[in-house]
């Protein structure tokens, strides 16, 4: 195989910078922000909106309003896809003031926090799932994510105080094996190619 | 830095340093790496505790490093930690009975009769997890130190594929 | 110039992730020499762990109605609270610190193979060993090699 | 929970317990590993036909890693598919290990058993742990673990194998962070890792060009990995060059699991209606394979190395599955044919690439050229050769046509009829390269007197161990291309295609 000159390869690079920019450019309108707390890796992933117009006051009772509930499932978090379901007695409403701290968050507006039951084996007590925020005549509702329920919850189930490492060893703990077993293949890796001396 | 046998200049002042220094490095290193509270984790008390050992093996030549470090037990522990790692898994199903999924450890049923659901997992963690990662990381970059940084003398005589 | 501010200014960690990317990509193209290809291939990575834990970072200093509103790591204490910070995603960090290692693993290999490939052909420019290799062919048949 | 629903995680976690064993066995004594691998391994395919048959009758088994619900920790999903590759993967590996007893002997020296059985079986640990897992990161660290495990067993054959195994650690590395940089788009617009959380939560976001972006990244990671036509060119080096037991395995099953990363990114991630109306990509794969088939097959004519041509051919056989996948939006069949073939192509090449390292070890021939009067020295080696050529060809009996008439039938009930000529264009390219083998193999007779057979026996016989796995290859080649004709895997294929979404049953 003739090695290629040093052109074709040069010109080859330059036309990945370029397409690579040209990529970048069309992609950047869809990003979240840097920093913003309240993009969907951070805080929540909005669901849908729907106009409240007597909702509000069954939210303050309590019961989660047919319509949203009847719009969840059909988006598919329901009992078939392995989903805590939202029957009366699995789910629980608060109301959370804006500005209120909770789990390292601050609640730059306010809105009904639906607590759920999850039906892990040793955590039973209800857990921040759905946020609905009334907005303009219409309700939004988000789903949680990953940090919500971390930071809130890490010291009182992992009591590990440290979040990354609770995450580490204990959320995603089977990452880590296969973290430590890509270490060990790297290490015998390197005996199987290098090693001349020795028993191995 | 590749040693030949005969010009090898031993230099005191180097050698009584490391003969001090690397000690302290894997006591802290075993600080590190043990239990949740404190800073890092089994990852970065695992380097440490290598770095202890690189420290020693440089000064001293690889044939010294060989005699502290040897092969089985650079092995050893590599298996070892990772058993340690594998094995919290495997308790969290064997003492629940299968009721209870791979790493899910509050079903250790000793432990956490004694400190609860949050300190059984915090005691796992703690002593089961960060050591074993610490083990395997430790022995596995310091036997990538002796392959990858040590031209092995007898490689000098022939061109060996 | 308002795209400009809204999507630049705000979003300068995905740039200089890309610029990073661009950069170590064109080294692992252009560069003959092999321990170059693979500095270029773990700068590659390493821009891959700064785009995502920039992901993660929260808190721009913004002066809000409760005081200033800054980040800080996620390792919980009390006054955070109070002192108006919030909690960095942990997520990133845990997912980055796996690719560290195994960007880690796989340099270790390639350096193995590099030095086996400094013993077999003794240099590692790629086409001085092309030539080797092809000198080899001409000789007949398989490169002597002592193992196989 | 049933003991069924621990069967993935503990074939995953106690493959790399036995790795980890195997390394301290074998400080005790050289040959201890390679037992305790095997031994393993069959109870793994023990345990993975009864997950399979759970599968099948219950439901899809869902094991949270940590006792933590999905989207906060690992989810294990194993659904129709998932259970048969895994059967699949694991028999393949065991017949692998059988060959690997006689040919690793000559081929690596005595000392580097150990650490190479430790990371066969750390690389067959890597795959199953593809397959089974249900979370995006994580399939990302099987991944690294499997394709790391490949580089070194590569390089490990020493000489030529050296500069192919630096190229595919390069381009191996490329394509898993491509993938790892696609999956943090889509995480960043969706937040979750979790592949049945980001289905729901995609369909919200389809629109968005982070989404569209992090599906071309993923796409184009794991076709490097998956050596489709435009990006393969790492794989012909690393298959002539690399020992024939990593070869063969490789060619059967590594490639198979990194293909079945993107269909589980096609049908479960992504789901068929973004790929029909945001993407409309379904034409464009279609192509790519087309193109894909053509031009393997016209490259591994032009070959003389045999292992290098079954590396050609390789190529064009991915791109029949892709086709499978390309064409399944149109019609149920495509991913029918798709799925037959992951099987066919895994035992077809499979017992070629064994049948060429057995030649080279016996008789030490690379060259088609001179392969003359190996039908009578190596009879059972040539014949289960010659049963897997025909069944690559295609020839009624065996498996290969069983998976080409189903990519027939796909693109006849979707209307595509280039791809039908393309198809059969594809079986006649494939009877030239692999008879040109055959005749010279059994027919070609030089008439001076070097057919006397003198160099009788030249190389010394193989051991048992060798020529039994591609005998069994090759009686399975006949015996699964009868069953795909019958309605046995019916149901199978029903619940793969409900499994992935498909929405139509055949």
């Amino acid at each position: 195989m003739r090695p290629r000159g040093m052109k074709t390869l040069t010109s080859f690079s330059i036309t990945i910078a370029i397409l690579l920019t040209a990529l970048s450019i069309y992609v950047v309108e869809d990003l979240p922000a840097f920093g913003d707390e309240n993009s969907p890796v951070n805080k929540h992933v909005k669901l849908f909106s729907v106009d409240a117009d007597g909702m509000a006051e069954s939210l303050n009772a309590g019961v989660l309003p047919t319509e949203i509930k009847s719009r969840i499932e059909k988006m598919g978090f329901n009992k078939e896809e392995n989903y805590p379901t939202l029957e009366e007695g699995n789910y629980k409403i608060e109301y959370i003031e804006k500005g209120t701290w909770l789990g390292g968050r601050l609640y730059t507006d306010s809105g009904w926090d639906v607590l759920i039951h999850e039906g892990e084996i040793f955590y039973n007590e209800p857990q921040q799932y759905y946020f609905i925020k009334e907005m303009n005549g219409n309700l939004t509702v988000y789903r949680y994510n990953w940090p919500v329920r971390v930071m809130e919850r890490t010291e009182e189930e992992t009591a590990i105080i440290n979040a990354v490492g609770s995450g580490l060893a204990d959320y995603r703990g089977y990452d880590t094996m296969g973290e430590e077993t890509v270490i060990l293949t790297g290490a015998i890796g390197v005996i199987l190619l290098l090693r001349r001396r020795g028993r191995l | 830095m590749t040693p030949e046998r005969k010009v090898y200049k031993r230099d005191v002042i180097i050698e009584v340093t490391a003969k001090l220094m690397s000690p302290l490095i894997l006591l802290f290193g075993l600080y590190v790496m043990i239990g949740t509270g404190g800073t890092g984790g089994g990852f970065q008390g695992g380097t440490i505790l290598a770095t202890g050992f690189i420290l020693y093996i440089t000064v001293f030549g690889s044939e010294k490093g060989r005699e502290k470090v040897p092969e089985s037990v650079n092995a050893f522990f590599k298996s070892f930690g990772l058993f340690l790692y594998n094995g919290a898994g495997w308790i969290c199903i064997l003492f629940s009975l299968a009721a209870a999924q791979w790493l899910n450890m509050p079903a250790f049923w000793p432990v956490t009769d004694f400190v609860g659901i949050a300190g059984a997992r915090s005691f796992m963690v703690a002593y089961m997890i960060s050591v074993g990662i610490g083990l395997t990381v430790m022995a596995s970059f310091v036997s990538q130190y002796f392959d990858l940084a040590w031209k092995e003398d007898d490689e000098m005589e022939g061109d060996e594929g | 110039m308002e795209w400009l501010i809204q999507h630049v200014l705000e979003k300068y960690n995905f740039w200089v992730a890309m610029l990073i990317i661009i950069i170590s990509l064109t080294a692992v193209i252009v560069k003959e020499n092999l321990l170059k290809k693979l500095i270029g291939l773990s700068i590659f990575q390493t821009a891959m762990f700064l785009w995502y834990v920039s992901l993660g970072d929260v808190g721009r200093d913004i002066l809000t109605t409760w005081g200033l509103k800054t980040g800080t790591p996620s390792i919980l204490w009390e006054e955070a609270a109070e002192k108006g910070y919030i909690y960095a995603n942990p997520l990133p960090n845990v997912l980055m610190l796996t690719g560290i290692v195994v960007s880690a693993a796989t340099t270790a290999v390639a350096l193995a193979i590099v030095i086996r490939i400094y013993q077999k052909y003794g240099t590692i420019e790629e086409d001085e060993i092309i030539e080797k290799e092809m000198e080899f062919e001409r000789e007949g048949g398989e490169l002597k090699n002592a193992s196989s | 929970m049933l003991l069924v629903e621990h069967f993935p995680v503990l074939i995953v976690g106690l493959a790399m317990f036995c790795a980890y064993t195997m390394l301290l066995a074998g400080y005790l004594n050289r040959k201890l590993p390679f037992f305790i691998s095997l031994a393993m391994n069959c109870v793994f395919f023990i345990m993975s036909l009864f997950v399979l048959d759970h599968v099948l009758n219950v439901g899809p088994i869902r094991y949270w890693q940590g006792g933590w619900r999905p989207p906060w920790g690992i989810e294990y999903v194993i659904d129709a598919m998932n259970a048969y590759l895994l059967v699949i993967v694991i028999s393949i590996v065991i017949l692998g290990l059988i060959y690997s007893r006689g040919n690793v002997k000559s081929e690596i020296e005595e000392r580097k058993h150990p650490t190479f059985y430790t990371l066969v079986q750390l690389m067959a640990a890597g795959l199953y742990g593809i397959t089974v897992t249900g979370d995006l990161f994580n399939m990302f660290i099987w991944l690294e673990i499997a394709s790391l495990t490949a580089y070194a067993l590569i390089a490990v054959a020493g000489g030529r194998a050296l500069r192919p195994a630096y190229n595919y650690v390069i381009m191996g590395s490329v394509g898993a962070v491509l993938y790892l940089f696609g999956v943090g788009w889509i995480y960043s617009v969706t937040g979750t890792l979790n592949m049945a959380d980001m289905r729901l939560l995609l369909p919200l976001v389809y629109d968005n060009r982070a989404v569209q972006m992090g599906f071309a990244m993923i796409v184009v990671g794991v076709m490097i990995k998956a050596y489709i036509f435009p990006l393969h060119l790492w794989q012909p080096d690393v298959y002539t060059y690399a020992p024939s037991t990593i070869s063969s395995m490789m060619a059967s099953v590594h490639v198979k699991v990194m293909f079945y990363m993107l269909m589980r990114m096609f049908y479960s991630v992504f789901t068929l209606d973004f790929i029909r109306h945001y993407i409309g990509l379904d034409l464009l794969t279609c192509w790519v394979a087309a193109i894909a088939i053509l031009a393997g097959s016209i490259w591994a004519i032009k070959q003389r190395n045999l292992r290098r041509m079954l590396a050609y051919s390789s190529v064009s056989q991915m791109g029949y599955i892709l086709l499978g996948v390309g064409l399944s939006p149109f019609s149920p069949w495509g991913l029918v044919g798709a799925v037959a073939h992951i099987l066919n192509h895994a035992i077809g090449k499979g017992c070629l690439f064994m049948c060429a390292g057995a030649i080279r070890q016996q008789e030490g021939l690379k060259d088609i050229r001179d392969f003359e009067g190996i039908g009578k020295k190596m009879p059972y080696v040539s014949a289960a050769f010659t049963i897997a050529a025909l069944s690559m060809i295609g020839i009624p009996p065996t498996a290969g046509f069983a998976s080409k008439l189903f990519l027939i039938l796909a693109s006849l009930d979707a209307a595509q009829y280039p791809f039908v000529v393309i198809l059969l264009l594809s079986g006649l390219l494939n009877l030239v390269y692999f008879w040109r083998v055959i005749d010279q193999i059994y027919f070609v007779r030089h008439e001076g007197t070097k057919n006397a057979g003198e160099a009788e026996g030249r190389g010394k016989p193989l051991p048992l161990s060798m020529v039994a796995p591609t005998l069994i290859l090759a009686a399975l080649c006949v015996i699964v291309g009868i069953i795909w004709l019958t309605d046995i895997p019916l149901p199978l294929l029903d619940r793969i295609l409900s499994d992935l979404r498909m929405g139509v049953t055949i």
